[in-house]
């Protein structure tokens, strides 16, 4: 399979330099996402990715997605929570098709085999005290001990102590063994919202930047994830292939003919999380997301427990965030949390801000030792993507089972 | 016999090589660290006689060390206020190393008449240990900790007799007994927290004694002995607003939310989003 | 006359007696200073040789510099990543003290045919000087950082000549011109900005050179040459992700939604994973 680099030639201008930052955090299991009764073995496992674009030297785009494993006995689930997707106004090449970057970029992700995630994933809990009585070099062992441990896998190198030593830190983390499983499910949710930024602080400031309403970001992001579905090299288009839109207080009446007309077939109202009758169980919690906010409260009240996803979604209608004409600020606090080490303190009011924050990517980008940044654009599949224009908010989701 | 050496046995001999330069580099780290340590020594050595010199000039400045642990920005964090009253009759203050490790400090106490407490001279001493068979408390250290202590050592301290000041009668753990005192426990506890309880502090009782007690003696030893010039002329500045300083009045915060702020709608749904992050379910 | 002297003699006398002792701490703190250095000059004195012999064995260990600055948690900060392609070819380094303030970085390259990059070995030599007078531009400079200037001394370096690699053609000050190149200004200042320009740097030109060149040279000097043999193991921890490191993936989010499984995760289980406020990727 072609790497990030040379799928993304393909959609980016002939004869043109870009710079590709693609980060992927180590696979770690995880506490939440759902409910779910921990007796029966289940484990969930997270991975995030982070792609970002620089042109002239100038960051133009980022995107942040979440990718989460559900693993039980029988089965394994998929899902791509799109996190955040944002530009700056600072790209100077009207040659670049953003909506084709996100596209292909998603449909890399999906392409990627579980088995990049579940061989080696940071385990919830270890036992140290055994892990420092073996000879791993961790943040406890002192610089000289290091340098022996060093120059014994050097000497031992081909011998069967060796090979003992990558047993031993195979037993570090946790693999999930794919084999046995028949179905992996596949599941992509996202939110879609107009704001002034997401990922780059007060990017909004930036004239340049192409601002979508809600309706116009609405359509972006569906014939977005109607191309996906529609790739017959991800999805084989059998039954079981489902797509379906939400836009809480919205009749569904008017969501089909006014969205999901112009849509292929499998697309529906409703979501991924179950039927109207269902409780909230099935709703993951997502970092940083408005409904897992609202989610939360529900916990806080007690009414998580009682509430069907038919009044999760009236009452979510009612949050600030999903009200119509409201510029939220909950911005600052993602930025404070976790995006600060991908861009930190640019001044969007002029140029250097977007150089800043390409300079800003080299620690994080080093520290994963990624080495080919440096790619030129071939423009092969590089047709035209109109953007059209109006305001709202809601939500598109759509999934697949393999059989 | 072939002379040519295979690809594998090639590969090993490289192996080999950078397995050796690996274990050199062992040799030369440990080597740095006795550097690291000599350089210690010396430094000790070459400092002491102008440290005692300085000892006796300061005898001649009243107020120095009262101004110099009263302005100091992380010794208050160790006592409570109340201690300050009994810590200003400080005379005369001085650490000794006894090795790069270990160190005395002596405190010269005047005497104040109101609260009984006498004019007294204590000197503490710190050693360090890697024994943690001699701890007394384990229960309150993680196994973690336990190994660091191990690794790195801890300091252990005799306990030292001070009379307490009489202000302190109801907490000082020689007066209140856990017969006769209803809040027994509550007083202890308060007794324990106050500067006079650090005279005893062993270092082998975690949870049980002053707290911190080894961090306070290596603050005397790291910074407040060896800096405490620069600490007292930094509590003599005429001007102490000056733009720029560290210790200044404007809040990173205020500086930081001019340029994010447009207009007070925003400041308010900023202000908010924190405290709902925070709730605990 | 009176034998006797008045109060206010005597207040004058106490006043000359602690106008002598502060004078006298003035020379105290002096002296400190001056011990400073010395220590300072013995701790060169005795790493030297030390380091001499590091150096040679680091020759025996490919990507060894390579593994260290890139992971080093400040390099970065001073140098675009495009840069990282050519100092990943530095196959050793050695910074040499020339006094307690002067210094040598000695930077040795492979070479990168395809960037026409050839094998160079280059050194690059820093001074202080607290002559203000031989700045060639000021105008970027406040009056007080002017004034610290002058009273601290600063560092200046000549130009080295530095063979830059084909990748950088269209941002290489030399190959560029203002005549020819419509975005000229745009990308002199982009090659400034590359480790190329910092060969160039001279400490006198303040706003018109490579940013911060003292910033990166002291880098090397006080933390990257000295400390490198424990930044290359940190850099090869084979568990980067322990409870409690601060680069844990954890987010609050999830951490919170343990709450709700109350029924299913018991308080250990809780109590494992500190709250980690910070996600990295």
């Amino acid at each position: 399979m072609k790497d990030l680099n040379e799928i993304l030639k393909d959609v980016l201008p002939k004869d043109e330099q870009f710079e590709i930052y693609h980060l992927q955090s180590p696979s770690r299991e995880i506490h939440g996402f759902k409910k779910r009764d921990i007796d029966k073995n289940e484990c969930i496992v997270k991975c995030s990715h982070f792609l970002s674009l620089a042109y002239n030297g100038k960051i133009f785009f980022a995107i942040d997605i979440n990718i989460y494993f559900e693993i039980s006995d029988s089965k394994v689930t998929r899902t791509l929570f799109i996190s955040k997707a944002d530009t700056n106004g600072f790209l100077d090449n009207g040659n670049v098709k953003i909506g084709l970057i996100v596209e292909t970029f998603i449909s890399y992700l999906l392409m990627l085999s579980p088995k990049n995630y579940l061989n080696k994933i940071i385990p919830l809990s270890r036992n140290y005290k055994n892990i420092h009585d073996k000879p791993f070099i961790n943040k406890k062992t002192s610089t000289a001990k290091g340098y022996k441990i060093l120059s014994k896998r050097y000497s031992d190198k081909g011998t069967k102590e060796f090979k003992n030593l990558n047993t031993d830190e195979k037993n570090l983390f946790k693999t999930i063994d794919l084999e046995k499983y028949k179905e992996i499910v596949t599941k992509i949710s996202l939110f879609t919202r107009p704001e002034p930024h997401y990922l780059f602080t007060n990017s909004g400031e930036n004239p340049k930047k192409h601002l979508l309403s809600g309706e116009a970001l609405l359509r972006w992001w569906l014939k977005i994830a109607n191309k996906i579905s529609n790739d017959k090299m991800i999805f084989k288009q059998d039954g079981s292939l489902c797509a379906t839109l939400e836009l809480p207080g919205e009749e569904h009446g008017f969501i089909e003919r006014r969205y999901l007309k112009e849509l292929s077939c499998f697309w529906k109202t409703g979501t991924i999380y179950g039927n109207y009758s269902d409780s909230l169980f099935g709703i993951p919690i997502f970092h940083d997301d408005p409904k897992t906010r609202f989610l939360k409260d529900l916990m806080v009240e007690n009414k998580y427990n009682i509430l069907t996803l038919k009044e999760f979604w009236r009452d979510l209608e009612m949050r600030q965030e999903f009200r119509l004409g409201v510029v939220v600020g909950v911005i600052g606090v993602c930025w404070e949390n976790f995006i600060e080490y991908y861009i930190v303190g640019e001044e969007y009011d002029n140029e250097e801000g977007a150089i800043d924050a390409r300079n800003n990517f080299n620690a994080i980008w080093l520290a994963h030792n990624k080495m080919n940044f440096n790619i030129t654009g071939r423009a092969i599949f590089q047709e035209k993507y109109e953007q059209k224009p109006q305001q709202e908010v809601n939500i598109i989701t759509f999934r697949r089972k393999k059989k | 016999m072939a002379k040519e050496m295979s690809e594998k046995d090639i590969l090993s001999e490289e192996n080999l090589k950078i397995s050796k330069a690996l274990r050199d580099l062992s040799d030369i780290e440990e080597k740095l660290e006795k550097i690291d340590e000599q350089v210690n020594k010396y430094r000790i050595s070459i400092t002491e006689p102008v440290f005692e010199e300085r000892y006796n000039i300061i005898a001649n400045i009243p107020n120095f060390w009262k101004t110099v642990l009263q302005t100091h920005p992380e010794f208050s964090d160790f006592i409570p206020v109340s201690d300050f009253k009994f810590l200003d009759l400080l005379k005369n203050l001085k650490v000794v190393m006894l090795s790069s490790t270990d160190f005395s400090i002596t405190f010269q106490f005047d005497e104040l008449k109101e609260s009984n407490f006498p004019a007294q001279t204590l000197t503490k001493t710190f050693k360090l240990t890697k024994d943690i068979t001699k701890l007394k408390y384990t229960s309150k250290l993680t196994d973690e900790q336990l190994e660091d202590m191990q690794e790195f050592g801890f300091l252990t301290s005799e306990p030292i007799e001070i009379t307490w000041p009489s202000d302190y009668d109801s907490i000082n753990p020689n007066k209140i007994s856990m017969k006769t005192d209803k809040d027994f426990k509550q007083n202890y506890r308060a007794g324990m927290k106050t500067v006079f309880a650090w005279f005893n502090w062993t270092g082998l009782k975690h949870g049980k004694e002053f707290p911190n007690g080894d961090g306070f003696a290596n603050l005397f030893m790291e910074d407040i002995y060896p800096h405490c010039l620069k600490h007292y002329i930094v509590a003599k500045r005429d001007i102490e607003d000056e733009v720029g300083e560290s210790d200044s009045e404007v809040e990173e915060d205020e500086e930081e939310l001019e340029g994010f702020n447009i207009d007070a709608i925003n400041e308010d749904e900023q202000n908010k989003e924190p405290s709902q992050k925070k709730m605990k379910i």
